[in-house]
C-alpha cells in the first residue's frame, strides 16, 4: 500500500505564498454567507442578553436550585474547545510531527477565540457583571482582595495566563508569516502587517531566537492547558456536590477538551479547505490524522467516563450513586444517551477509512461529536443542581429563550471573530508549509523525485528550493 | 339616663354588671385623643429616629382575638408580634396575624367614601355619605333594617347592637364561613356552655374528629400553644386525628385516620359501644335512645360504614380509657352535615363517657360583660339573611366584616337578593365582592389605625379583654374607624346620649372610666389606668366560676343520607392563611404554601391516587369539579392524606374582586355547595355536597416534575426528619 | 510588616476547622428546633418576610423556583408504601444552617459571604458580584438568589411603608438568605453594650423564634453556657466541629439531637430533634 | 574609511551555505564570519550552523521569570490572605496551600511567558527599524548573505557571491 502523502513537496514556494495571501482576499461566496449567519446570531443574543442585564438572571429560568445552567456548559464548552488547538500544536511540535503545520496556525486561532467566547460567559452569567473586576486582586484601599480558596478566582487566574500564552504563542508563531503578508499587500493590510511583524526580516538572529522562543513557550502550554482545564474541572470538583465532587474529574475534563477541540478542529478544517480552496495543503492525508487523533482521544474520554461511572458505582455514595441513575433513567435521560452516542459511539465512524475520507460526512459527524461534548457539559453541571443532597429543592428545570438565544450567540460570536481572523491573517502557515515541503523533500531523496512528479506534477515553475 | 342604660351604652351591660361601678370623671381631656403632625426635628419624647418602639394592640385579622405588640419606628408600624402578657396567645401570633400589617398597607384600600350611580361607585365625601345615610335610614324602621357583620365583639358589638335597638330592630346578621355553631349547640344541650374551655395541655390523649385546632379554628394559636404543653410534657400527649382530608392539625397526628366523609357520628357511637359494651365503662347519664343507637353500631358494622379499621377503632377506645383524661373534639368536617348535630353530639357524648368534663373540658365562667363577648356567626344567618332579602324583607342593610357575595353558595341565589334589599351600606377596607354591589361605600380604618376592644371567643384560663389601639397615624384621611361610623350612626338617631362622644376614642376613655373598680383593680386614677392598659393591651377580667354539667342529649342517628351515592364528598376546607378567603389579598399569604399540599397562589383540588387512578386522572392534571350546583375547574394534586371518597377543594380563592392580589386566582368551592343544611340547628351542611371529578386536560406542570425515582415529597433516604417511636423519648428524656 | 505577619502567626493561619480554625468568636449563635412540636404552620416564614424585607415573586415565579422564602417549611411524607400516611406529615423548617464550616464561604470569588465572629455565616450584598457559586454549594439549597429587581413589583405604594429600615432591600443580581436577623442580634449588642454588660440569653429572638406558636424553634448563644440552647446542644449530645470524633462522642444513639448532613463535616449552628410519634 | 554593507541574494540554499562556508575558510582575507547575517524565509538550522555557535540566552530570562513568579506569587497570595482576616474560610486556614499552590504554578507560567516575549523582543533584535538591505524575495523563496565589511573588501565579497550563483547584490553604505 502506498503511503499517502500528507504535502506534496513538489509544490512551489511560490504559489503557496500566492495561493495563502489570495485566501485572504478572495475566499469562496460561502464565507460570506457564514460570516452574515454568525454575525446574526450575534445580533440575536445581544438582544437577549440586554433583556437579560436589565431585567435580570430570571429571565433565564434560572431558579434555585439551578443557580448554574447551559451558560456555565458553555462556559466549559469553550475553554475546552481552546485545549485542542494550542495543546496539540504545542505537543506536536515538541514531538516533531510535522503534519501539524498546515494546520496548527487556525487551530490555534480557534483557542484564542473560543477563550474569548468562553470569558463572555462569565460575565454573561454574573449577577451583578458591572462589579466583574472584584474577582482581580488588586490593591484596594478598603483592604478587599479576592478570594484566593474559590475556584473562581482559580479560574480568573488560569484563564487570563491561557489567553496570554495562547495570544502570544499564535502570534509568535506568526510573526514570519506577517513578514510575508507586509512584503506582499498594500494599503491598509500592509500597514497593519507591517507593524505586527515588528520588523521580522527573518536574519539568522531572529530565527536562532525565534526557534528557542517557540519551543519554550510550547513547553509552557503543555502544562498550561493540563492545568487550565483541571482548574476548570475544580469549579465542580472542589464543591461538595454529588456528581461534581468527583476525583477524576481533573482528566476528564481534559481529555473531553482535547476531544471537543479536535473535533472542531476537524469541522473548521473542512469549512476552510472549501471557503479559502486549500486542498493542496489541508489535505485528506492530514484529515485522515487528525480524525485518527480524535478517534484515540474519543475512547480515552470514553475509558474516563466509564471510569467515572464504575468509581460512582461501586463508591456506594448514596448521594452520587442515585444522581447516576437519574442521569441515566429521569428526564434527562435522552440528554445522557444522546451523550453518550455522540461521545463513544459515533466517534467509530472516525476508525474507517472510507469515512474519514468523505468530507461531508466528517463534518456532519465533528459537528455531532461536539453536539454531545456539549451535552457532556450540561449534564454535568444541571443535574447535580436538579438533584443534590436536599430532596425538597429537586427540580427540573430547561434554559428559557434567552438564554438558548444566549448560547447560539455564542457560536456566531466565535465565528464571527474566526472568520474575521483567518481573512486577515494567513491561516496557513506559509513559511512552515515551506519548511515542512523542504525537509520532506530532503528526506525524500532524489531517487524517489521521479516517481513522485508523475503523480503530481508542479504547477508553476519551481523557482526555488532546489537544493542539489 | 339612668345607671342601666349608661351602662348600656358603656357597654358594661348585661348580667355581671354587678360589679362595683364608678363615677364617670368630671373632666374629660379629648385633646388627648387628636393627632397631631409632628416634625422628627423636634420629635415626641417617645420617638427615637432609628428606634423601634412596641406598642399593645389585638389583632383582628380572624376572630381569635390575640393580642399583639406592633413595632412602630418612624411613625410607621412596621412588625408585628404577639403580646406576652395575654395569657391567650402567650406573645405568639399566627402566620395570618403577621401579614396584618400588609392588609394595613394594601395598595387596594378603598380610600374615599363611594356612593352608587348607576352601574358604578363614585367617590363622595364624608358629609355627603353620612346626609344619604341618614335620609336612607331615617326612611327605615323596625326589622326592615339590619347589620350583617363576621363575629364582632368588645365595644364594636355594643355599639352595633345599641344601633340595632336605636333602629327598632332586632336583625343582627353575623357570618362566619369558619365556625363552630353546631358543636356550640352541642355543648350548650350537653354542658350548658357553648364554648367551654377545652384544655389540650390538659389531656394525656386527643381524639380529634376533624377539628383542625391549630389550623383554621376559633383560636390557633392559643390551641397551638396548648398543644405545645399537651407534646412536651413528661408523659407525651397522643394525638389521634380522624377526617376525610389531613388538616395542619392531622399533619401532626401520631394516629391520622382517614374516615368516609360524614361517617364520624357512627364511629363515634361505636367507639362509645366498644366503650360501654367491651370495656365496660358505665353508661350513666345516657339516654335510652342513644343508648339503643349505641348498641346497633357494633365493630363490624362501624368498620364497614366508615371505612376504619376495626382494630384500629378497638386500639383508639382502649387507649381512651388507659390515657386519662382524654378529649374528644369534634370539628368543622362532623358538623357540616344534614345530621350534623347528631355527629357532634355523639363524639361529644365521649367526652362524657369517659368523664373528660370537668377535666380536659371546663367551664368558662361567666365572663362579667355579657355585651361585649363576642357575636358568633355561623352560616344559618346567611341562610336567614337571603331568605330574608329574597322576600324583600330588608330596606336597609349596614355589611361590615363579612363578604357574603362571595361566601354564599350559588344555590342560595344571594346575588339576586341582594338586588332586592334596598339599600346598602358596607364599611369596608377593600373593594370585596359585597362592597362591590353595595349602594354607598365606607372606608373604614384598618385595624393597624383604629381604637377598639376585643374579647376572645375562646379565653384561656384568665379572661380578659384586649385593646385596640391605633399604631399608627391613618394612612388614608378619609377612611373612619369603625367605632367612629357606628358613632356617627348613633349619633343620628341618638344624640343625647351619644352626642357627647367627640369620637370613638373619647367614648372609649369614658367608657373606661366607667368600668366597674373591681375590674380597675380599684384604682380611682383613670388617666393611670388608661395608659396602664394601653400599655399593657390587656385587661384582666376574671370570669366568675361556672360549672359544666356532664349530659348527653338524645340525638338522631348520624347516619350519612348519601353515603352510598355516587360521586365524592367535597370537602371545601379552610386553610390557615388564606382562611375563609378574607386573606385572598395578602400577597405574604398567597405566597406562603399550605402546609399540607404545598401550593401557592392557586386552588387545587386534593384526591388520594388511588381514586384519581380509578378517574383516569393523573398528578396536577386540570380537572372538573361539578357538583348539582356547577363547576370549578382547576389543578389536581394526588396525596395520600386524603380519604378515598373525598376530594378537598380549599378554600380562600376563585375572588372577583378584592384587589390585585386576590382577583381572578384559582376558584370558589363555595360557590357550587349544596344549600343543605343541618336538620337540628339550620347551619349549611357544607361537607356534604357530592361532586364528580373528571380529568379536563393536563396541566402545564413542567416546573413539578421531579427528578429520578424520588420525588419532593420523599426523603429520598436522607435523614432530614427522622421520627422516633415516643419508646425512645420517654427513655432519654422522660420521666 | 507582612512578611513579619505572616512569620508570626504562620501557625495560627495555617488552622483548619479540624484546630479550631482562625476565629476568636464573641458569641456563636445557634438555634434548636423541637420537629416535634413544629406543626408546620408557617408562622415562622411569615415572620421572616415581615422581618426581613422579603420580596413576594408571585405566582408564576414561584412556580419557576425563584421564590424568596429564608426560611421554608418542607413537608415529607414518611411511610410511602401505605396507603395513607397514617403519623402525619414531617415538617422540616429549613433555613441557613450557619455552618461553622460553611461549604458557601471557601466558594465565594469576591469573599461576599464570610464568617463573623459571631459566629454568624455573613452575606454582604454589597460585595456580591452574583457568581451563585456559594448556592450551588450549599447542600441546603438554602440560599436565595434576586433573579430580578423584586422590590420593583413586590412593594407597590404605600406597602413600602412596611420594610425594615434596619436592613436593606436587595437589587437584582445579588445572593440573599437568612441571617439569624442579624439585625435584632445588632439591635441587643449594642443595648447591651451602652449598659455595660453581656447579651442575655432570650434577649434576642430571631423573627421566626420568637413567632414560633408552639415555641418550637429555641434561638441564643451556645457560648453562653447558660443559655437555653446550650442545654439543649448539651443534652442531646451535639456538639460543634466537623470530625467524626466529636460526632462520636454522642454517647447516648437514642438522644434526639441532630444535625442534618453530619457526614458532610460543615458543621451546621441549628439542630434539631427527631419527630416523635406513637405507634398505634 | 567607510564601512559597507553587501547583501547577496541566493536562491540556491546549498550555493548559500557554500558561500559562508568560503567565508568561514578565509575566502576573503580580513572578512569574519561574524560579520556576516543571513536572513531566509524558513528556519535553516543547517545552514546556520557554518555560522558558527551564536549563543540563545532567552532561556535564562524564562527560569528567572518562573522563579519570580513563583516567589512573588506565594508572597503575593499568602500577604494579601494574612491582612484579609475578615475572608471566608469556610473551616479552611488563613493560607491554604492547596490554592495558594494552583494560583503559584499559574503565575509561574504567567511570568515565565512574559518574560520569554520580552526576552525575545528585546534579544532577537525585532521592533527596529529594518534596514534598506531586505529583499521581499527573503519573504518568498530566497536566501540573503549580508557582510558587514570595510570598504576596501567590496570586490572580493562580490566576486564571492558571483562565484555561487548569486541573484542580485545590493549594498549600502553605513557611517
Amino acid at each position: 500500500m502506498v503511503t499517502e502523502k500528507d504535502i506534496n513537496e513538489q509544490i512551489a514556494w511560490a504559489k503557496i505564498n500566492t495561493d495563502v495571501l489570495e485566501s485572504m482576499e478572495n475566499p469562496r461566496p460561502a464565507f460570506w454567507v457564514t460570516l452574515a449567519v454568525c454575525v446574526a446570531m450575534v445580533a440575536c443574543a445581544v438582544l437577549a442578553e440586554y433583556i437579560q442585564y436589565t431585567e435580570g438572571m430570571g429571565t433565564a429560568n434560572l431558579n434555585n436550585p439551578h443557580m448554574w445552567d447551559m451558560y456555565i456548559a458553555a462556559f466549559v464548552f469553550w475553554i475546552g474547545m481552546s485545549h485542542s488547538g494550542t495543546l496539540l500544536s504545542a505537543i506536536l511540535h515538541l514531538i516533531h510531527a510535522d503534519w501539524r503545520k498546515p494546520i496548527y496556525r487556525f487551530a490555534e486561532a480557534m483557542t484564542t477565540f473560543s477563550l474569548l467566547t468562553a470569558g463572555l460567559f462569565p460575565m454573561i452569567h454574573l449577577g451583578r457583571v458591572w462589579n466583574l473586576y472584584w474577582v482581580l486582586p488588586y490593591v484596594s484601599d478598603r483592604g478587599h482582595w479576592p478570594n484566593f480558596r474559590s475556584p473562581l478566582v482559580w479560574d480568573a487566574f488560569a484563564i487570563s495566563t491561557y489567553l496570554t500564552a495562547s495570544m502570544l504563542f499564535l502570534f509568535v508563531g506568526m510573526i514570519p508569516d506577517l513578514a510575508i503578508c507586509r512584503d506582499n499587500t498594500s494599503g491598509w493590510r500592509k500597514k497593519l502587517y507591517t507593524v505586527l511583524s515588528l520588523g521580522w526580516v527573518g536574519s539568522d538572529r531572529q530565527w536562532r531566537h525565534f526557534r528557542k522562543i517557540y519551543l519554550l513557550m510550547a513547553c509552557f502550554l503543555i502544562p498550561l492547558a493540563v492545568s487550565v482545564h483541571s482548574i476548570v474541572s475544580a469549579d465542580f470538583a472542589m464543591s461538595i456536590m454529588p456528581g461534581w465532587h468527583i476525583t477524576s474529574f481533573p482528566p476528564y475534563f481534559v481529555a473531553g477538551a482535547l476531544y471537543s477541540g479536535c473535533a472542531a478542529i476537524i469541522t473548521l478544517f473542512i469549512l476552510l479547505r472549501y471557503f479559502f480552496r486549500f486542498e493542496d495543503y489541508m489535505t485528506l492525508a492530514i484529515m485522515e490524522k487528525t480524525c485518527k487523533l480524535t478517534f484515540a482521544i474519543a475512547m480515552v474520554w470514553t475509558y474516563l467516563n466509564l471510569i467515572e461511572f464504575a468509581s460512582i458505582w461501586y463508591g456506594h455514595d448514596m448521594y452520587n450513586k442515585e444522581l447516576l441513575i437519574a442521569k441515566a433513567t429521569g428526564p434527562y435521560a435522552p440528554i445522557f444517551w444522546t451523550m453518550i452516542f455522540c461521545g463513544s459511539v459515533l466517534p467509530f465512524t472516525l476508525a474507517f477509512q472510507k469515512l474519514r475520507r468523505h468530507m461531508p460526512t466528517m463534518f456532519v459527524v465533528s459537528l455531532f461529536l461536539n453536539l454531545g461534548m456539549f451535552f457532556e457539559r450540561w449534564m454535568i453541571v444541571a443535574p447535580t443542581l436538579s438533584m443534590s443532597q436536599e430532596p425538597h429543592q429537586w427540580d427540573v428545570m430547561y434554559g428559557s429563550i434567552i438564554e438558548w438565544a444566549i448560547v447560539f450567540g455564542s457560536f456566531g460570536w466565535f465565528g464571527m471573530l474566526f472568520l474575521i481572523f483567518v481573512k486577515v491573517f494567513p491561516s496557513v502557515s506559509m513559511y512552515e508549509v515551506k519548511e515542512m515541503v523542504f525537509h520532506r523533500k530532503r528526506s525524500a531523496g532524489e531517487e524517489d523525485l521521479a516517481r513522485m512528479t508523475d503523480h503530481s506534477k508542479p504547477v508553476t515553475q519551481t523557482t526555488g528550493g532546489e537544493g542539489a | 339616663m339612668n345607671r342601666r342604660n349608661f351602662l348600656k351604652t358603656m357597654g358594661w351591660g348585661g348580667a355581671g354588671a354587678a360589679l362595683t361601678g364608678c363615677d364617670l370623671p368630671t373632666t374629660i381631656t379629648l385633646e388627648e385623643g387628636k393627632e397631631e403632625v409632628v416634625s422628627y426635628l423636634m420629635p415626641e419624647e417617645y420617638v427615637i429616629p432609628g428606634v423601634g418602639v412596641w406598642y399593645a394592640s389585638t389583632c383582628t385579622q380572624c376572630s381569635a382575638g390575640c393580642a399583639i405588640h406592633g413595632r412602630v419606628r418612624e411613625g410607621r408600624v412596621l412588625k408585628l408580634e404577639g403580646n406576652p402578657e395575654a395569657s391567650l396567645n402567650n406573645g405568639k401570633i399566627c402566620m395570618m396575624g403577621q401579614a396584618g400589617v400588609q392588609g394595613h398597607y394594601s395598595p387596594d384600600r378603598v380610600t374615599k367614601p363611594m356612593v352608587r350611580n348607576g352601574d358604578t361607585l363614585t367617590e363622595t365625601s364624608w358629609d355627603n355619605a353620612m346626609a344619604l345615610l341618614q335620609e336612607k335610614l331615617g326612611a327605615v324602621s323596625g326589622d326592615r333594617f339590619a347589620w350583617f357583620t363576621g363575629t364582632i365583639s368588645g365595644h364594636q358589638s355594643a355599639l352595633v347592637s345599641n344601633h340595632l335597638d336605636a333602629m327598632g330592630s332586632k336583625q343582627h346578621y353575623v357570618h362566619e364561613v369558619v365556625n363552630n355553631s353546631v358543636s356550640q349547640a352541642v355543648n350548650r344541650d350537653m354542658f350548658g356552655e357553648a364554648n367551654p374551655r377545652v384544655r389540650i395541655d390538659k389531656a394525656a390523649m386527643v381524639v380529634s374528629f376533624g377539628a383542625d385546632f391549630m389550623g383554621a379554628s376559633l383560636s390557633p394559636v392559643h390551641y397551638a400553644g396548648q398543644y405545645a404543653k399537651f407534646r412536651t410534657k413528661k408523659e407525651r400527649g397522643l394525638l389521634v386525628q380522624i377526617e376525610s382530608k389531613m388538616s395542619l392539625t392531622g399533619g401532626s397526628a401520631d394516629l391520622w385516620l382517614p374516615i368516609k366523609p360524614g361517617t364520624e357520628g357512627v364511629l363515634a357511637l361505636g367507639m362509645a359501644n366498644l366503650l360501654l359494651n367491651k370495656i365496660k365503662v358505665s353508661d350513666a347519664g345516657i339516654p335510652n335512645g342513644v343508648r339503643k343507637l349505641i348498641d346497633e353500631y357494633d365493630i363490624s358494622k362501624v368498620a364497614k360504614i366508615t371505612g376504619v379499621a376495626g382494630h384500629r377503632i378497638q386500639r383508639v377506645a382502649q387507649l381512651l380509657t388507659e390515657r386519662s383524661p382524654s378529649l374528644v373534639l369534634a370539628g368543622p368536617s362532623v358538623e357540616g352535615h344534614a345530621h350534623g348535630y347528631a355527629s357532634v353530639a355523639a363524639v361529644m357524648m365521649l367526652n362524657h363517657i369517659l368523664g373528660n368534663v370537668g377535666k380536659t373540658i371546663e367551664s368558662s365562667g361567666q365572663f362579667p360583660f355579657p355585651q361585649l363577648m363576642a357575636k358568633q356567626g355561623g352560616t344559618a344567618d346567611l341562610l336567614a339573611f337571603a331568605e330574608a332579602a329574597k322576600a324583600e324583607k330588608l330596606d336597609a342593610v349596614v355589611f361590615y366584616g363579612s363578604n357574603p357575595v362571595y361566601s354564599a353558595p350559588k344555590a342560595l341565589e344571594l346575588n339576586e337578593a341582594m338586588n332586592k334589599v334596598g339599600f346598602k351600606v358596607a364599611i369596608s377596607q377593600f373593594m370585596d365582592e359585597t362592597t362591590e354591589v353595595a349602594d354607598l361605600v365606607l372606608p373604614v380604618a384598618s385595624y393597624l389605625e383604629d381604637w377598639g376592644t376585643q374579647v376572645p371567643m375562646q379565653q384561656s384560663e384568665n379572661s380578659a379583654i384586649h385593646v385596640q389601639q391605633p399604631l399608627m397615624e391613618k394612612l388614608y384621611e378619609d377612611s373612619k374607624g369603625l367605632g367612629d361610623i357606628l358613632l356617627s350612626l348613633l349619633k343620628q338617631r341618638n344624640n343625647d346620649e351619644y352626642g357627647k362622644f367627640e369620637d370613638y376614642y373619647a367614648y372609649l376613655r369614658n367608657a373606661f372610666a366607667a368600668m366597674p373598680a373591681a375590674v380597675k383593680n380599684n384604682t380611682t386614677n383613670n388617666n393611670e389606668f388608661w395608659n396602664n392598659t394601653l400599655q399593657k393591651g390587656v385587661i384582666d377580667v376574671a370570669s366568675s366560676g361556672g360549672k359544666l354539667k356532664s349530659t348527653v342529649v338524645s340525638f338522631a342517628d348520624p347516619v350519612s343520607e348519601s353515603a352510598n351515592a355516587d360521586g365524592l364528598t367535597l370537602v371545601p376546607s379552610p386553610r390557615l392563611g388564606l382562611y375563609d378567603g378574607r386573606h385572598a389579598n395578602l400577597p405574604w399569604l398567597q405566597e406562603a404554601p399550605d402546609q399540607i399540599s404545598k401550593v401557592v397562589w392557586d386552588s387545587w383540588a386534593e384526591m388520594h391516587p388511588t381514586t384519581a387512578e380509578k378517574l383516569g386522572i393523573s398528578n396536577l392534571d386540570l380537572v372538573e369539579v361539578s357538583s348539582a350546583q356547577g363547576s370549578v375547574t382547576l389543578r389536581v394534586v394526588l396525596l395520600k392524606s386524603m380519604h378515598v371518597d373525598a376530594v378537598a377543594v380549599p378554600l380562600g380563592q376563585g375572588h372577583e374582586a378584592y384587589g390585585r392580589y386576590a382577583k381572578g386566582l384559582g376558584v370558589n368551592p363555595l360557590q357550587i355547595l349544596d344549600a343543605t343544611t343541618d336538620n337540628k340547628t339550620g347551619e349549611l351542611a357544607m361537607y356534604s355536597t357530592r361532586v364528580t371529578v373528571k380529568s379536563v386536560g393536563p396541566a402545564d406542570s413542567l416546573s413539578i416534575v421531579r427528578m429520578g425515582t424520588g420525588s419532593g415529597d420523599s426523603q429520598a433516604g436522607r435523614k432530614l426528619v427522622a421520627t422516633v417511636p415516643v419508646e425512645q423519648l420517654r427513655r432519654t428524656e422522660g420521666s | 510588616m507582612s512578611l513579619d505577619n505572616i512569620l508570626n502567626h504562620w501557625s495560627d493561619y495555617r488552622k483548619g476547622s479540624e484546630e479550631g480554625g482562625h476565629h476568636d468568636y464573641e458569641h456563636r449563635w445557634a438555634m434548636a428546633i423541637n420537629l416535634d412540636i413544629c406543626n408546620g404552620c408557617n408562622a415562622c416564614s411569615t415572620a421572616c418576610y415581615a422581618e426581613n424585607n422579603l420580596a413576594v415573586v408571585g405566582k408564576e415565579r414561584f412556580e419557576k423556583g425563584q421564590a424568596m422564602h429564608w426560611l421554608r417549611i418542607e413537608r415529607y411524607w414518611d411511610q410511602q408504601d401505605k396507603d395513607y400516611p397514617e403519623q402525619g406529615a414531617s415538617f422540616l423548617p429549613m433555613m441557613c444552617q450557619h455552618c461553622g464550616s460553611a461549604t458557601c464561604e471557601p466558594v465565594c470569588p469576591v469573599a461576599a459571604t464570610y464568617h463573623t465572629p459571631d459566629g454568624l455565616n455573613a452575606q454582604v450584598y454589597n460585595r456580591c458580584i452574583g457568581s451563585r457559586y456559594c448556592s450551588n454549594n450549599c447542600p441546603f439549597r438554602v440560599r436565595y438568589f434576586n433573579f430580578y429587581s423584586y422590590y420593583e413589583s413586590a412593594w407597590p405604594e404605600p406597602m413600602e411603608q412596611q420594610l425594615n429600615p434596619d436592613i436593606s432591600v436587595r437589587d437584582k443580581g445579588v445572593m440573599e438568605k437568612c441571617t439569624f436577623c442579624v439585625q435584632r442580634i445588632r439591635t441587643a449588642k449594642d443595648k447591651a453594650k451602652m449598659e455595660d454588660r453581656e447579651v442575655q440569653d432570650g434577649e434576642v429572638m430571631t423573627a421566626c423564634a420568637q413567632a414560633c406558636p408552639t415555641s418550637a424553634i429555641v434561638f441564643g448563644d451556645t457560648m453562653d453556657e447558660n443559655s437555653v440552647v446550650s442545654k439543649l446542644w448539651k443534652k442531646h449530645q451535639v456538639e460543634r466541629g466537623v470530625y467524626a470524633k466529636t460526632k462520636l462522642a454522642k454517647k447516648d444513639k437514642d438522644l434526639r439531637g441532630y444535625r442534618i448532613f453530619e457526614e458532610l463535616n460543615v458543621d451546621p449552628s441549628v439542630m434539631y430533634l427527631d419527630r416523635v410519634r406513637e405507634d398505634i | 574609511m567607510s564601512k559597507k554593507r553587501i547583501m547577496g541574494l541566493f536562491s540556491d540554499f546549498e550555493e548559500a551555505h557554500d558561500a559562508i562556508a568560503d567565508i568561514r575558510r578565509n575566502a576573503v582575507p580580513g572578512l569574519t564570519v561574524d560579520n556576516v547575517t543571513m536572513t531566509s524565509p524558513i528556519e535553516h538550522p543547517e545552514v546556520e550552523e557554518i555560522l558558527g555557535d551564536r549563543p540563545v540566552h532567552i532561556q535564562k530570562f524564562t527560569l528567572f521569570g518562573a522563579i519570580f513568579g513563583v516567589t512573588f506569587g506565594f508572597l503575593f497570595l499568602s500577604g494579601a490572605q494574612a491582612t484579609f482576616l475578615v475572608q471566608p474560610q469556610g473551616g479552611k486556614a488563613v493560607i491554604p496551600l492547596p490554592s495558594n499552590f494552583t494560583l503559584m504554578y499559574e503565575m509561574l507560567i504567567f511570568f515565565g511567558v512574559w518574560f520569554t516575549f520580552f526576552a525575545f523582543l528585546f534579544l532577537s533584535g525585532l521592533l527596529k527599524k529594518r534596514s534598506a538591505l531586505y529583499s521581499e524575495k527573503v519573504s518568498l523563496d530566497q536566501v540573503a548573505i549580508i557582510v558587514e565589511i570595510d570598504g576596501s573588501l567590496d570586490e572580493p565579497v562580490k566576486e564571492l557571491f558571483q562565484k555561487h550563483k548569486v541573484l542580485e547584490i545590493r549594498e549600502e553604505v553605513v557611517q
